[in-house]
């Protein structure tokens, strides 16, 4: 076959899930792009604009609307977040804004694995595996941390939070997360 | 020195123990001697007694800012094996453990030497191949080590737990001469045998300078005032480079905090030396019926003699999946020591750019099973000024060379 | 169980976040160099007890390396700054210099 | 003897009564008791042995400072030794059974070390069994072993499971008395963020025992009310049941909070490990009494006079009918008074002070209760059971002035303040003669990470004992505030005692015990002061004084004082031990945490990881990752399997799962320049849709990692690394752009795990590619070492002509999400082509048949490029590279390094992993010399034969030669000196 086919896009778990305390579901796939350049690029913000709509996100910030969301990962690196199919042409967009400048815009959809954790006790489920300070983390900021033993992002909205791990340590990372999870196992 | 033995207990019960000698004298410095050794743990303490049993140099004086044997000599979890992958270390070790073999009779003291046996497993076909490797080494150094498969670990270690479903036991490098011994007895029997020579431990006492001219040492300056000597010895392991500095040299070494603990003690479960190097744990029953239980260093410079608690839950972690009963003992207390490490994490004996002075150190985390044999060659180094065929390949200069004596090659590390 | 603020992103940091990288300011001596320099430049180590400049990295968070001034005795952080230096900024050595009277200064 | 009172106990609820078994038998207690108070109640004074004489050992204290009521305790999965009755909650159901003795409790073999101590004082292993030299190992030390130890072992795998938390506060108070309730409510009303906690299940600590009065009400109601209004502030958190096990730098605490120990298989986690940082830490810790040192006060029945009250007023419990009192202060009358309330008998409070006056002693005696001052127990009278006391003159020798018969002694040598959280991280301590103890020194604080004082002391911990004074204190301590008044009796002065009576001879010194559980005596620590072991670390180490599992909470000051006393110095400048974590015993299952089973490590899957399995794979880690070995088929061993992958992959087509092979992004104008720093070859010069196969080296000129490196597009490479590689490699790249070359604009980017790889290798993997259909994969498309995007049967692909075999070979990036279709497909259409997987051990026969080097195999840093021959991949051109500079050292470049050969044995079989070659002669230190050693041996079942590669001195300029190499059995055998390239030395294979 030489014309691209409709191959069925699998998420790393298949969309597992685990009714506890809090419900945790893995979701996705989602499309991601990892930019990286410095913020200072002419044309950056007019290029993250174009492709997930919202303002370039500042220091720890994660900028969301509706499905797409642009975060600040590091002082030359942001994450594009937006729906699978539409990662092709966004990094098109990229490429053709940013043509003159100095960046690095990679698909990194299929490299992550994607959870959502929600509940009146969202919060409880992560405090017993990442070194954050839950309480101090403001809506709309993207904390960069680790969730047990492995690197994590998450970001909390008014149902609960976004979280964000490598592909391959997806069964791990619900594996903790449902161990944390786990009825009777409140911690407040 | 009185003898110690059955009788004499026998005797000194009569009259309700009031009769015992001191195990060293406390002296005041004297002006002056052959030879000064900075630092009373292990190693400064086994360099004077062979200077004196090997060489007849008995006008030695040991200075120890704290009180003897107080480093790392006490704070260890007192593994002794030799089964090195590297000729110079696999001579040095086993050196040192034959001289263990032997050491509770030569001091007249029982350092409790416990030739139980040790088990490396290997939990990864990478690390068998690095074990074979080893046992193939170690036949040619003449140190006898044996690979065991899976059962036999089994049979050795009924607690453990070989079918792990993520690193099953693939077998072990096994030396049945390793073991532990008491480590404090270890420094106590060496300074009681040094101070019955009529060698000086001069404990509480800082050295706060070393002094030179033209290039040759003279004496060190310390808090009790200056004390003069014809060859110095430094022997202070995490502090090497602060006295090193002193002597006006630079170290290629690094101080670092190791942890261990100890569990609440149990009946004997546990007759061999487990390490799983895989998972970051090693663990032995002390006679006490404590599980003694090791891990790995941090990675950044540190004096505190505290380290981070993190490296005791991934140690922890992995003996719980290994060995499933510690899950319900307790962890009675854990603490930290200074290991000095250089380059290539192997140690230094070694003269130095200053004249007749010379630096053992860099024993990382296997200082305790090298004393005896550390001591040995630390002491004819001092003696005849030049290095012997134990510490000749452990010269400080080898870094510039290239020359390593990297034991890490081998799956291996160091403890 | 160290606590350093990143100074890239601000956040304070746990110890277990970051990884440690050694000494900081070390001059890379490469081909061409006398054989004592690049000895010095792979294995010499300052190792002071007190004021110490080193290396970390936020590892899991922004991956990005920066400096710490810390006591290694006290383990007291005077401060971090970007990595992209080759001397501690002059506020940090102010601030030192405040607290440590008899610090003998950086080199 | 010791019984439940009919009335009273503040802790208890008498509707609900609780069964338990204590060594088979059954007993009851109530709901709100400890084990302790229930076995008190049940007349269960005896409740284990000691560890050294195995004397007779019963309950002495109610909380965490007990050193002799240890139990075995549950069942199975459930079972735990040394379990401590005084802090165990009492629950239905409850099972246990005493420690160390055989073959009873009440019968003891081991009693004869009793008989006999006086032949085992301190130290005495370090002066004996040292002939002959066998003996110890073989002889004495299993003796001390087995009469060693303390509880049984556990047998079975821990049934419960446990869980760690972070939080987070600007202040942890730790304590649950008036002291940390008074911090609490202080630093609560300033708006801080507070945490609160308590290690037992209930509040008030003493004050509610001792019947203080706070604010005009009686303690207990203050506490009641306190509570309320701390549980009614949003930015307070409290918790009991959780012991604050030790603070570490900055700020870093770890609490062990017991969810369900006491209900036990009720679903919840058992214990949950809180590891809280809190911007600073309130130790509200208390005080705990002392024991005093007189003849016998190791006989079952002599308990702190502090814990006989806690046991008549928290549990009802009456320890004795009959007790004596003895002390050196006013605080233990608080102890007649309540056993004279509750009805019971004192027979005479024996004061060790020569005057007796102050509120409590008047009360006593307007109560009746006979006191004496200046007396002193010359001996307590009994076996395993106190039965009576002898008086006599403290300041004499023991002559026995009076006998009194009594059931229990209560006794009091003052108070020790808690200091171990302000200690574990340096804060400092002075001693306070007045109350003779160590009181923190608040001039030198532990630091925290800004310099400041990580640590505050308040209460008793700080050295206050009046209640007025605790509650102004914790006031302080927590920032200041409106302090409630509180009223008691006035207290005096206590006079230290450290032996009783003084002049006592080594006749009762041998019985007056320190440390209850390693048995050390005051004639033990003397001993050793008199052998110079005069440190109080060598007396602690020489004695074992306070390194039971109490970690000399009752013992350790009552020793160095001894110790002092000794040597004639004063007690400050003995000093202490070094407190180090935990408080009390943590289990090791709470400090392991959720990291058991599937989540004990991270394990990375690749996309097809749950295909392997499905095929029944054999799985080795690899890193994190997890690899096929081989996929064995029913009947075969898993080298028969490797065997036919290897023989199929050969003639047919096999299928490899290389996602886990780390793939970098590398783009920028200066891309090429930091890629020729990086590795040793040129890779500016690639050209795009090229391929090029690179090493990377240390500074120190070791080879550490190699790949095939691409070209993308005029300023992007990719990087492959070895699969354990890619984040170390990453890791790598970073540091250098960002702390050496910070001014070249280069952006990196991990994706290795974006990818889906598949090596599609052998004679018919282009027929297999061509079957699916799609991009042009012909020799003249698509020739070796280039890559091409395109389509294969309807996936986007980007494949590479690479091989790690020496067959045709194609490695075929697909994304992750679509990884497990595309290999489907691959199954589906290779089946004609008699396609079949195969794992890394196939992998790595292949590549040895063709003499590619494995890092890790071949390397083991300490190898350099040349060593393996691979001067090709070095550029001469380059100024500079990582590791240039080192490999030029003078070892590095010696014409004596050991360099890469192949190796076969004259037979054809094969030579064992890690074999040595030897050479003539011995070293200095009597070592065989050696030439050489393998590297990589394998069986090939191409060439049927076996295979190796090795470095050994000289290398290929002894073709042809044959040496020795060793054997497990220490034989050797003989093996020739072989070109590596053992298959298709031309290469024609690949390049098809």
């Amino acid at each position: 076959m030489s014309e691209v086919a409709n191959i069925p896009v699998v998420s790393a778990l298949g969309g597992a899930s685990f009714d506890g305390f809090a419900r945790v579901r893995e979701i996705g796939p989602l499309g991601m792009i990892t930019l990286r350049a410095k913020p200072e690029v002419k044309g950056l913000s007019a290029a993250i604009k174009a492709v997930t709509g919202t303002a370039m996100p500042k220091q720890r910030r994660i900028e969301v609307k509706g499905e797409k969301a642009a975060g600040w990962m590091s002082p030359d690196e942001y994450l594009l977040v937006l729906p699978y199919t539409d990662v092709k042409a966004a990094l098109a967009t990229l490429a053709e804004k940013l043509a003159d400048q100095h960046h690095l815009a990679v698909d990194v959809s299929d490299a992550r694995a994607v959870f959502r954790i929600e509940g009146d006790r969202a919060s409880e489920v992560l405090s017993k595996l990442a070194p954050a300070d839950l309480a101090a983390l403001e809506k709309g900021e993207l904390r960069r941390t680790r969730i047990a033993q492995v690197a994590g992002a998450f970001w909390q909205d008014e149902t609960g939070f976004t979280v964000v791990c490598f592909r391959s340590v997806a069964g791990y990372v619900m594996g903790a997360l449902s161990h944390s999870a786990q009825p009777g196992s409140e911690l407040f | 020195m009185k003898r110690y033995s059955v009788f004499a207990i026998a005797r000194e019960a009569m009259r309700y123990h009031q009769g015992w000698e001191k195990a060293w004298r406390s002296p005041a410095p004297k002006a002056s001697y052959d030879a000064i050794i900075i630092g009373a743990g292990g190693h400064g303490l086994a360099t004077a007694y062979y200077l004196g049993k090997n060489f007849g140099i008995t006008n030695v004086a040991v200075i120890e800012k704290g009180w003897l044997g107080g480093g790392n000599t006490g704070r260890n979890t007192t593994i002794i094996r030799s089964n090195y992958l590297q000729d110079p270390s696999a001579a040095i070790y086993n050196k040192a453990l034959s001289l263990y073999e032997d050491l509770s009779q030569d001091l007249n003291y029982n350092v409790m030497f416990s030739p139980r046996g040790l088990l490396m497993l290997a939990q990864t076909h990478h690390e068998v191949r690095g074990y074979l490797r080893t046992v193939h080494a170690n036949n040619l150094q003449g140190v006898k080590t044996e690979w065991i498969g899976p059962e036999k670990v089994k049979e050795l270690v009924p607690i453990i737990n070989i079918d792990g479903p993520r690193y099953p036991v693939l077998g072990a490098l096994y030396q049945a001469r390793g073991g532990t011994a008491r480590h404090d007895a270890v420094a106590w029997g060496y300074a009681r045998a040094c101070s019955a020579m009529g060698m000086d431990i001069i404990q509480q006492t800082e050295v706060t300078g070393v002094r030179s001219e033209n290039g040759v040492v003279k004496g060190v300056e310390t808090t009790r005032g200056f004390i003069g000597c014809k060859k110095l010895g430094i022997v202070v392991a995490g502090h090497s480079g602060q006295v090193a500095d002193m002597a006006g040299f630079r170290l290629p070494v690094e101080s670092l905090a190791l942890q261990a603990l100890v569990s609440e003690p149990i009946k004997p479960c546990m007759d061999v030396v487990v390490m799983a190097n895989t998972v970051h744990g090693y663990m032995s029953q002390s006679d006490k019926g404590e599980m003694v239980i090791g891990g790995g260093t941090d990675g950044f410079n540190n004096f505190t003699q505290r380290g981070s608690f993190h490296h005791i839950e991934e140690t922890l972690r992995a003996l719980v999946e290994t060995f499933p009963m510690i899950s319900r003992l307790k962890m009675l207390r854990q603490w930290g020591g200074i290991v000095d490490m250089t380059g290539d994490r192997s140690p230094i004996i070694s003269k130095t750019p200053l004249g007749n002075c010379f630096i053992n150190c860099g024993w990382g985390t296997g200082g305790f099973k090298a004393i005896p044999g550390s001591g040995w060659a630390m002491a004819e180094l001092m003696a005849k000024g030049e290095p012997g065929p134990l510490a000749a390949e452990f010269n400080m200069w080898r870094f510039r060379e290239g020359q390593f004596i990297d034991e890490s090659v081998a799956a291996g590390v160091a403890h | 169980m160290l606590i350093l603020e990143c100074p890239y992103c601000g956040v304070k940091a746990e110890e277990t976040e970051l990884s440690p990288g050694g000494e900081a300011h070390l001059k890379r001596f490469g081909p061409g160099s006398s054989d004592e320099d690049f000895e010095n430049y792979m294995f010499a180590r300052k190792n002071p007890k007190g004021v110490h400049f080193e290396r970390w990295r936020h590892s899991y968070g922004c991956g990005k390396w920066f400096l710490a001034a810390r006591c290694t005795a006290t383990l007291e952080v005077f401060g971090t700054y970007p990595a992209q230096t080759t001397e501690p900024p002059a506020d940090i050595i102010d601030k030192i210099k405040a607290k440590r009277p008899d610090w003998k200064g950086y080199k | 003897m010791s019984t439940r009172l009919s009335k009273g106990g503040r802790l208890i609820d008498r509707t609900a009564p609780q069964e338990f078994t204590f060594n088979g038998k059954r007993l009851r207690g109530y709901r709100g008791d400890t084990l302790a108070a229930a076995l008190l109640a049940n007349d269960q004074m005896l409740v284990g042995r000691s560890f050294k004489y195995h004397r007779p050992r019963g309950i002495v204290a109610s909380g965490a400072e007990e050193p002799n009521a240890l139990v075995n305790m549950g069942e199975g999965g459930r079972f735990e030794p040394n379990q401590r009755t005084t802090t165990t909650e009492l629950f239905d159901g409850l099972t246990c059974t005493s420690q160390n003795h055989w073959p009873s409790l009440e019968f003891d073999v081991g009693v004869v070390n009793n008989y006999a101590a006086r032949f085992l004082p301190a130290g005495f292993y370090y002066k004996t069994f040292i002939h002959p030299r066998f003996a110890w190992k073989h002889v004495f030390e299993p003796v001390v072993r087995q009469s060693a130890g303390l509880g049984k072992v556990p047998k079975e795998r821990d049934a419960d499971r446990y869980e760690q938390a972070y939080a987070f506060c600007d202040i942890l108070v730790v304590g649950g008395g008036i002291a940390g309730l008074q911090a609490a409510l202080t630093a609560g009303r300033a708006g801080k963020r507070v945490w609160l906690v308590e290690q037992t299940a209930h509040w008030g600590g003493r004050a509610v025992v001792d019947g203080a009065e706070i604010d005009g009400q009686p303690a207990e109601a203050w506490v009641k009310s306190a509570l309320q209004a701390l549980e009614g502030m949003a930015n307070v958190t409290i918790r009991s049941r959780c012991m604050a096990a030790g603070s570490y730098d900055h700020g870093y605490v770890l609490c062990d909070e017991k969810v369900a120990d006491h209900t036990p298989g009720d679903g919840r986690p058992r214990h949950r490990l809180w590891r809280l940082r809190a911007g600073q830490i309130i130790a509200a810790t208390g005080a705990i009494e002392r024991p005093l040192s007189f003849a016998g006060n190791d006989i079952p029945g002599v308990m702190l006079a502090s814990a006989v009250r806690d046991y008549v007023i928290n549990w009802a419990v009456a320890p004795g009918d009959r007790t004596v009192v003895v002390t050196n202060n006013d605080d233990a009358y608080r102890t007649a008074i309540a056993l004279k309330e509750a009805g019971l008998e004192v027979p005479v409070i024996l004061d060790a002070r020569a005057s007796v006056t102050g509120d409590l002693p008047a009360r006593a005696r307007a109560m009746g209760i006979r006191v004496e001052a200046g007396r002193a127990i010359a001996k307590v009278k009994g076996g395993k059971r106190v039965t009576g006391v002898a008086i006599c003159a403290q300041a004499g020798q023991g002559a026995v002035l009076e006998e009194i018969a009594c059931d229990a002694v209560a006794m009091s040598g003052g108070w020790s303040p808690v200091v171990h959280l302000w200690s574990h991280c340096g804060g400092k301590l002075k001693w306070d003669d007045a109350q003779a103890q160590f009181t923190p020194d608040k001039a030198r604080p532990p630091l925290n990470h800004d310099g400041s004082a990580l640590v505050q002391t308040a209460g008793c911990a700080s050295g206050v004992l009046a209640t007025a004074e605790v509650l102004a204190d914790a006031t302080e301590a927590a920032g200041g505030g409106a302090v409630p008044a509180a009223n008691g009796p006035a207290e005096a002065a206590l006079e230290p005692i450290w032996v009783m009576p003084q002049g006592a001879p080594v006749q009762l010194r041998m019985k007056m015990w320190l440390d209850y559980q390693n048995d050390v005596k005051v004639s033990d620590v003397q001993l050793a002061a008199r052998e110079g072991y005069t440190s109080v670390e060598h007396t602690k180490r020489y004695t074992t004084l306070g390194m039971a599992t109490d970690q000399g909470k009752l013992s350790n000051i009552n020793g160095l004082a001894v110790l002092a006393d000794s040597l004639s110095s004063p007690i400050p400048q003995v000093g202490t031990t070094t407190f180090r974590p935990p408080y009390t015993p943590v289990t090791i299952g709470a400090l392991a945490g959720e990291a058991r089973g599937e989540i004990f490590q991270p394990l990375r899957r690749s996309p097809m990881h749950d295909w392997h399995l499905a095929q029944n794979a054999y799985m080795e880690p690899v890193g994190l990752w997890q690899r096929p070995y081989c996929y064995p088929r029913p009947g075969e061993t898993h080298e028969q399997a490797v065997h036919r992958e290897v023989r199929n992959t050969r003639s047919n087509v096999g299928l490899l799962d290389a996602s886990t092979l780390g793939k970098i992004i590398v783009k920028g104008p200066d891309a090429g320049r930091f890629l020729d720093m990086l590795y040793t070859n040129v890779m500016s010069n690639l050209a795009i849709g090229k391929c090029r196969y690179g090493l990377m080296c240390n500074e120190q000129g070791f080879l550490s990692d190699d790949g095939v490196v691409a070209r993308i597009d005029e300023d992007t490479w990719l990087c492959h690394t070895t699969s354990g590689g890619s984040d170390r490699i990453h890791a790598w790249m970073e540091d250098w752009l960002q702390c050496e070359w910070w001014d070249w604009q280069v952006y990196t980017a991990n994706v290795t795990e974006q990818f889906a790889q598949i090596a599609v290798v052998g004679p018919n993997a282009r027929k297999v590619l061509e079957k699916l259909g799609g991009m042009d994969v012909s020799k003249e498309a698509l020739p070796f070492m280039t890559w091409a995007d395109g389509v294969l049967g309807g996936f986007r692909v980007r494949a590479y002509r690479i091989s790690f075999s020496g067959e045709l070979s194609y490695e075929i990036a697909v994304p992750a999400s679509e990884g497990r279709a595309f290999w489907d497909a691959l199954v589906a259409v290779g089946a004609e082509f008699g396609m079949m997987p195969y794992g890394t051990e196939g992998l790595h026969v292949l590549r040895a048949e063709k003499g590619f080097i494995m890092i890790g195999d071949e390397t083991d840093g300490t190898v350099i490029p040349q060593d393996l021959n691979l001067g090709w991949a070095i550029s001469k051109k380059k100024d500079d590279y990582l590791g240039k500079r080192g490999q030029e050292r003078p070892y590095l470049a010696s014409p004596d390094r050991w360099k890469l050969v192949g190796l076969e044995t004259l037979d054809g079989s094969v030579i064992q992993d890690g074999a040595y070659a030897p050479a003539p002669g011995f070293n200095a230190n009597g070592q065989r010399n050696t030439q050489g050693r393998v590297t990589s041996t394998y069986f090939s079942p191409t060439l049927n034969k076996g295979i190796a590669m090795g470095l050994v001195k000289g290398g290929l300029s002894r073709l042809g030669e044959v040496i020795e190499m060793t054997k497990l059995d220490g034989t050797t055998q003989q093996v020739r000196i072989v070109d590596p390239v053992f298959y298709d030395k031309e290469g024609e294979k690949q390049n098809v």
